[in-house]
């Protein structure tokens, strides 16, 4: 018979692997505390069970003995109430024990940054905002945060009904066209730490990852700096002409590129996509190969997402590739 | 009718028990033919029609099952495209809630609530004829669109916008809400016989404290449906009309809101469980009883506990909607009455637990169910009181934590109660005895490949693989345990092979049962088996809780009831004291056409709102059909 | 006779199967006729050929190439494709100049005038290669495909009889019936349409 | 198996009205059906009412009218409809026949004032979610008046039939009459939640 002991132990095993996408492997401030209730909330129900089996097997297999019935009964009524008054003490100490936590992380006061998440069929996409209009930037798919520092994440969706979820830094949340829920992010330690939409929004749910990079205060502000500049010319002749290409083809009319004409607005903002690590939402890995493959027939490897087979020679190709790659 | 009332009304008194039976067969029985079958409104033949529908349904959505494990088996398989596996998972599971759960829970109850208390047919056994002839329809509905490639895609629960207007294009979504509304008409109608059966046609003598447990948990489950329902037919028809007709209760722009879906949905949807696990909690406290040889321990708490879960069933809609951003108070809130819904929960798995330890258990295959139900369900209510708290949720909520947590409910908690349920009364049912053996094979199979198969799901869910996704990255940690799962499931589905195949055998050609094969104390025990059309020769009296175990000099029965016409006894709800000699409607076609009329109606509607206006003709023609009075001698007063 | 004999007579078993094999095919039929298969990627010489528009001379009308009647004018019929066209109106801006249909800069697209004939291939001509008077060309913004998609949708906004498989209504702001209700048909069948003369020379 | 007669049911009456009626028992559980119907409505009415920046959303509040001359007219129905009921108790077949009349005209001509009440509301189902609600609030309650009139029409024809004088036909009528008490009493609620919640 399986039991709850063995999911303990797998529970230890897990967390020793690091970046994984789960709820064990915690690194943020609300993971950590509600990685400690989950463990304990699991270990008083592991107890629970294994006195009910305790229970179970020992009135099948009890050697019957020969008492009254009115004994028995009355034997069998005091445990029976004895059950019940400790079933009411564990379910109100696990309601105290978990509105605790809850209160505990109740949303940060003082916030040192503000993100507004914006999720779509099937991406994400970051404003990281700044009172000083100019220096506001956006950026999809990956989210840079700074190590210690309360982040509060505004959850807002272009269509469906989307939930933000990054195990390993706080619990989800869902975003509700119509509504703007608020998220606190605060990671203790740095590392890539990858997240995932939680709640069903159609064709290409299963692709719509998101990677959150908690790094020291010093090499955010380097990454921030460099995202809010214009996008770079390419220079090298083959990203030239990818150049030429994105704007000559449809790409430009969705995409934004920052510095060049490419202002399109329906899929994700490429300015720096060549510093991001995955493409698609987190589908493949960001290399030239990959991008190339993933321009070629978008709907061959996310069937049914937005962006569309445009038809390109494989010189045209490898030039779009050069040039996202440059994009840094 | 005339010619009806100069004959003297003949009574069973006096008669011979073999010519009473022949005038009682005659009264009772459906005409023979394909003509008879449509029309007739025994609740027994409409029962087992019920349950095999359902059991139908139930190997379909298994199908499903096994197609989405052999997606999952793989990182990035190719077995299925991401569009067919959304309609696999929304049929899977609208197919196991609507077409299979519900159903088969209220089937048992059709076949056993008149039985357990003495009377000879359920109350309004038309609307019962109706009511399977709906349900089944909308199943079709389902699985034809299903196999035409335009199932609902949605998901079970099909969450507005996404099932909206703007976002599910075609009519996918509507078929899903309109097959939602066939099945809940179904129960609704179904939840009204069984109050009025329980209320009305108990057997002088079966005062409320006498009443099996079982019934009390269908009468208590009848009323959730009679409460709930309603919800969810709202849900359903608002979707339908913010699609077809651009009202804007799901629309922010215009005043709506998405939650309302997830209020409404909810409020509906929480009860729903209970629904179908409350009928099992009846089927486990009749079991227990009868193998472990002794009445049960703890009746008036069970009672109590079954009463007690169906009202707190409506207070823990919110724990599904607990990331979705509502106020911290109202949260602890419902953490708080989900947690407490663990207290009946609890007593009815002590008394259980106390039944057995004070009795002799008999270790029959039915017995080894309501082990295996025992075993699973308490991590299955264990992982309820996890899930009912509001961090905890905020990390497994939409995962394969959930995926494991709600099938060790709907599986381990209503699926192993029934099947052993239906290794108990398929004596009863077919008058031949399953077998042993494959039954406890079974058991086995089905128990471990149950275990190997959701157990991992909770690591899976904790591990951070969400539900609902038509595959994974190769660089997750889960291919591993997805491998091994879609492999247990082979063993689960072997064990429910090996049941449908005992099952099919022993209808057959099973050992004959006799009227009373588990020497059980409930009166369904106390006629032939199969039981004949009219039930019982005559109507017991009750005199305790377990009439067949305290019989002295025989089983105590009444007499008086006319033979000639459909009859049977109407008595008070409390004390069950005789009132009236009632007439039972005789078979019809008219529900059957009714049916019809309604599907017509509601499929229509589909796709044009004009469909309810005309559509309504028809259905006012039918009913009018069906309750226009014929002349018989039941019409007579 | 009583009707209830004679349904009970040899009449009644075939009746009974015949209505309710009627009823099923009925099912069938309607949930057939919804029947999407979702086409989302057209290849690449497929969609060549697509773009291959036989207009008239005057530019107005003109057939649509063969490909799209072996491909069973998905873009007319598909409820998938209906509904993309409808986010690409408004991700690509048409909503500028058409506003919700009712025009504004531009044409009014459901008052049942079209100025270049209403035939999908003339529409979908017009949104590639663009109209005098200021309707731009897409075809460098949009591939074939979505010009297609689009063209379907714009003639459902403008359609006097509503196609089952049109789209409904957006969740935003309200501003006339979705294209599942035929709005043409609500909105401007009482009024007389003003003349082609009145409305610019059809180039 | 061995049976001993213990209870003689013979003299028990062929068919009993009210609580002895499984037909009166089914009534009440359709009625709760759609009682909980009704109120799931009106709570959802008032859910949206209290996510609305302003209540009624676009709209000047409805014309009390049609509504309020609707109200006085079920209320005033409510006393035939008791009659009806007791003549029924008390087998009066001719006092019943002239009381369904009444009645059948009493439930026909709030559907003569319902259709004025649609266009009070000044707002159309697909404007906006008010519209939305308050339409399918006096639709659902429409749907209830046809009911109950096409109910009332049928019971009659069957008075006037050879079908008539029979305990069970005057079981229907009293069962008819509570049901028509209850689209009544359904009525108070949404009348208020429709007419007056707006002007609040």
């Amino acid at each position: 018979m399986k039991c709850n002991s063995i999911l303990l132990l797998l529970a230890f095993l897990i967390s020793g692997c690091s970046g994984a996408q789960s709820v064990l492997n915690a690194n943020g401030h609300a993971a950590i505390a509600l990685k400690e209730l989950i463990l304990a909330i699991v270990l008083v129900c592991s107890a629970v069970w294994f006195l009910v089996m305790i229970a179970l097997v020992s009135a099948l297999a009890r050697r019957r003995i020969r008492e009254s019935d009115a004994i028995s009964e009355r034997k069998a009524t005091v445990v029976v109430s004895g059950a019940v008054g400790a079933t009411v003490l564990v379910v109100s100490g696990l309601t105290i024990a978990s509105f605790h936590t809850t209160r505990a992380l109740s949303e940060a006061e003082d916030p040192e940054l503000t993100i507004v998440v914006r999720a779509q069929q099937w991406w994400w996409q970051f404003t990281y905002v700044d009172p000083r209009s100019t220096e506001t930037f956006v950026t999809a798919n990956e989210l840079h945060i700074p190590i210690g520092k309360d982040v509060r994440l505004r959850l807002e969706s272009g269509d469906v009904i989307h939930s933000f979820w990054v195990p390993s830094l706080a619990g989800k949340q869902d975003l509700i066209p119509g509504r703007e829920n608020i998220l606190t992010l605060r990671a203790e330690r740095p590392g890539v730490y990858r997240g995932q939409c939680a709640e069903f929004c159609g064709l290409q749910h299963s692709h719509m990852a998101l990677f959150v990079i908690a790094e020291g205060v010093a090499d955010y502000e380097r990454w921030a700096e460099g995202q809010r500049r214009m996008s770079v010319d390419p220079s090298e002749a083959e990203a030239v002409a990818g150049k030429a290409v994105f704007m000559a083809r449809q790409c430009a009319a969705c995409h934004t590129i920052r510095g060049t004409g490419a202002s399109g607005t329906t899929g994700p903002d490429l300015t720096h996509i060549g510093s991001r690590r995955t493409i698609a939402a987190g589908l493949l890995e960001n290399t030239r190969g990959s991008l190339a493959a993933w321009i070629a027939d978008p709907q061959k490897l996310k069937p049914g997402n937005n962006m569309p087979l445009v038809p390109l020679t494989s010189d045209e190709l490898r030039q779009l590739a050069a040039y996202m790659e440059v994009l840094k | 009718m005339i010619e009806d009332r100069k004959r003297p009304p003949l009574t069973d008194d006096g008669l011979d028990d073999s010519v009473l039976e022949r005038h009682l067969s005659q009264t009772w029985s459906a005409s023979p033919g394909f003509w008879g079958a449509l029309a007739t409104v025994d609740h027994k033949v409409i029962a087992r029609r019920y349950i095999v529908t359902a059991f139908v349904f139930l190997i379909l959505g298994g199908l499903l099952a096994v197609a989405m494990r052999i997606q999952l088996a793989w990182p990035e398989a190719r077995f299925l495209d991401p569009d067919r596996y959304n309609q696999i998972f929304t049929t899977h599971g609208s197919t196991m809630m609507f077409l299979f759960a519900v159903p088969v829970m209220e089937a048992m109850a059709i076949y056993l609530v008149p039985l357990m208390v003495g009377t000879r047919n359920i109350a309004f056994p038309r609307l019962n004829a109706f009511s399977y002839w709906i349900i089944l329809i909308g199943g079709l509905l389902l699985w034809i669109s299903f196999a035409l490639d335009a199932a609902p895609d949605v998901g079970w629960f099909a969450y507005v916008p996404l099932s909206g207007p703007e976002y599910g294009p075609g009519k996918r979504a509507d078929i899903w809400a309109q097959m939602i509304t066939f099945t809940e008409l179904s129960a609704l109608a179904v939840a009204v016989e069984i109050v009025v059966t329980v209320f009305k046609q108990r057997a002088p003598g079966m005062s409320l404290d006498r009443i099996p447990l079982l019934v009390w948990s269908m009468l208590v489950m009848a009323f959730i449906v009679i409460m709930a329902m309603p919800a969810i037919m709202f849900a359903s028809s608002t979707l339908i009309l913010d699609r077809l007709v651009e009202t804007q209760f799901y629309n922010p722009a215009e005043g709506g809101d998405a939650l309302l879906w997830q209020h409404v949905f909810w409020f509906f949807g929480h009860p729903e469980v209970y629904i179908i696990f409350l009928p099992a909690a009846g089927m486990v406290s009749t079991i227990v009883a009868t193998f472990s040889r002794r009445p049960i321990f703890g009746y008036l708490p069970l009672v109590m506990a079954f009463i007690a879960t169906g009202i707190l069933a409506f207070g823990l809609w919110v724990h599904h909607m607990f990331v979705v951003g509502l106020p911290r108070l109202g949260e602890s809130f419902f953490t708080a009455s989900s947690m407490a819904i663990a207290v009946p929960a609890g007593i009815q798995i002590f008394c259980w637990l106390a039944t057995l330890w004070l009795g002799r258990p008999v270790f029959t295959t039915p017995l080894l169910f309501v082990i295996g139900f025992i075993v699973t369900f308490v991590i299955g209510g264990l992982t309820g009181v996890m899930v009912a708290s509001v961090p905890f949720d905020a990390q497994v909520h939409d995962t394969y934590f959930v995926v494991a947590h709600f099938h060790y409910v709907l599986v381990g908690g209503a699926v192993f109660p029934l099947l052993g349920a239906i290794y108990y009364w398929f004596p009863k049912m077919t008058g031949r005895m399953m077998s042993e053996t494959l039954g406890r094979w079974a058991f086995g199979l089905i128990f471990l490949g149950f275990n190997l198969t959701f157990f991992p799901m909770h690591i899976l869910g904790l591990q951070g693989m969400p539900r609902r996704v038509y595959t994974y990255q190769p660089e997750l940690p889960w291919a591993g345990l997805n491998l091994f799962i879609s492999l247990s499931a082979l063993v689960l589905v072997s064990g429910f092979v090996i049941f449908f195949i005992d099952a099919l055998r022993s209808w057959r050609s099973g050992k004959p049962a006799g009227p009373d094969p588990w020497s059980a104390g409930t009166l369904e025990w106390a006629t032939a088996s199969p039981p004949p059309a009219y039930n019982f020769r005559r109507i017991p009296v009750v005199e305790a809780r377990e009439p067949l175990w305290s019989r002295s000099e025989g089983l105590a029965v009444t007499k008086g009831l006319q033979v000639d016409r459909r009859e049977l006894i109407v008595s008070s709800v409390v004390e069950a004291l005789p009132e009236a000699r009632e007439s039972s409607p005789r078979d019809s076609i008219w529900p059957f056409w009714a049916a019809i009329a309604t599907s017509l109606m509601l499929i229509g509607s589909i796709f044009t709102p004009w469909a309810v206006v005309w559509g309504s003709i028809p259905i006012a023609v039918t009913l009018i059909g069906w309750f226009w009075p014929k002349g018989t001698v039941e019409d007579t007063s | 006779m009583m009707p209830g004999k004679v349904l009970r007579g040899g009449v009644a078993q075939p009746l009974a199967i015949a209505l309710f094999s009627v009823a099923l095919a009925g099912i069938a039929t309607l949930v057939g006729l919804e029947r999407q298969p979702r086409q989302y990627r057209i290849d690449p010489p497929v969609a060549a050929a697509l773009d291959d528009l036989r207009l008239m001379p005057t530019g107005i009308g003109g057939a649509p190439p063969e490909v799209y009647f072996a491909l069973d004018k998905p873009y007319e019929t598909s409820a998938y494709d209906l509904s993309q066209g409808k986010r690409l109106y408004s991700w690509f801006g048409c909503a500028n100049c058409h506003g919700d249909g009712r025009g504004g800069a531009g044409p009014s697209l459901l008052d049942g005038w079209w100025l270049y004939g209403p035939s999908t291939v003339a529409i979908a001509a017009s949104i590639r290669n663009g109209r005098p008077h200021g309707m731009p060309a897409f075809r460098s913004k949009m591939t074939t495909d979505q010009i297609w998609q689009l063209a379907g949708y714009v003639r459902t906004m403008g359609a006097y009889s509503a196609s089952l498989a049109a789209p409904s209504r957006n969740d935003d702001k309200h501003t006339r019936p979705a294209e599942n209700r035929a709005p043409a048909a609500i909105l401007f069948n009482e009024e007389p349409a003003p003349s082609p003369s009145e409305r610019g020379p059809p180039s | 198996m061995k049976e001993r007669v213990v209870l003689d049911v013979s003299k028990l009456p062929m068919h009993d009205m009210g609580i002895a009626s499984p037909a009166w028992w089914g009534t009440c559980a359709f009625m709760l059906i759609e009682g909980s119907g009704f109120a799931l409505a009106i709570a959802i009415y008032f859910y949206l009412f209290s996510l609305a920046p302003k209540w009624p959303i676009d709209a000047p509040s409805p014309d009390l009218f049609a509504g309020t001359v609707l109200t006085a007219l079920l209320l005033a129905s409510i006393v035939p409809n008791i009659l009806v009921s007791r003549w029924a108790k008390a087998r009066a077949l001719a006092k019943v026949r002239i009381g369904l009349i009444v009645m059948s005209l009493l439930a026909a001509a709030p559907l003569a004032l319902r259709i004025f009440e649609f266009p009070a509301m000044h707002v159309s189902w697909d404007e906006n979610a008010y519209g939305s609600i308050v339409w399918t609030l006096l639709g659902l309650h429409t749907t209830h008046i046809i009911t109950d009139l096409i109910d009332t029409l049928v019971l009659t024809c069957l008075m006037f039939s050879r079908h008539g004088d029979n305990t069970r036909r005057y079981g229907d009528v009293e069962d008819n009459a509570l049901y028509w008490n209850f689209v009544i009493v359904a009525w108070l609620p949404l009348y208020v939640c429709i007419y007056w919640v707006p002007r609040l």
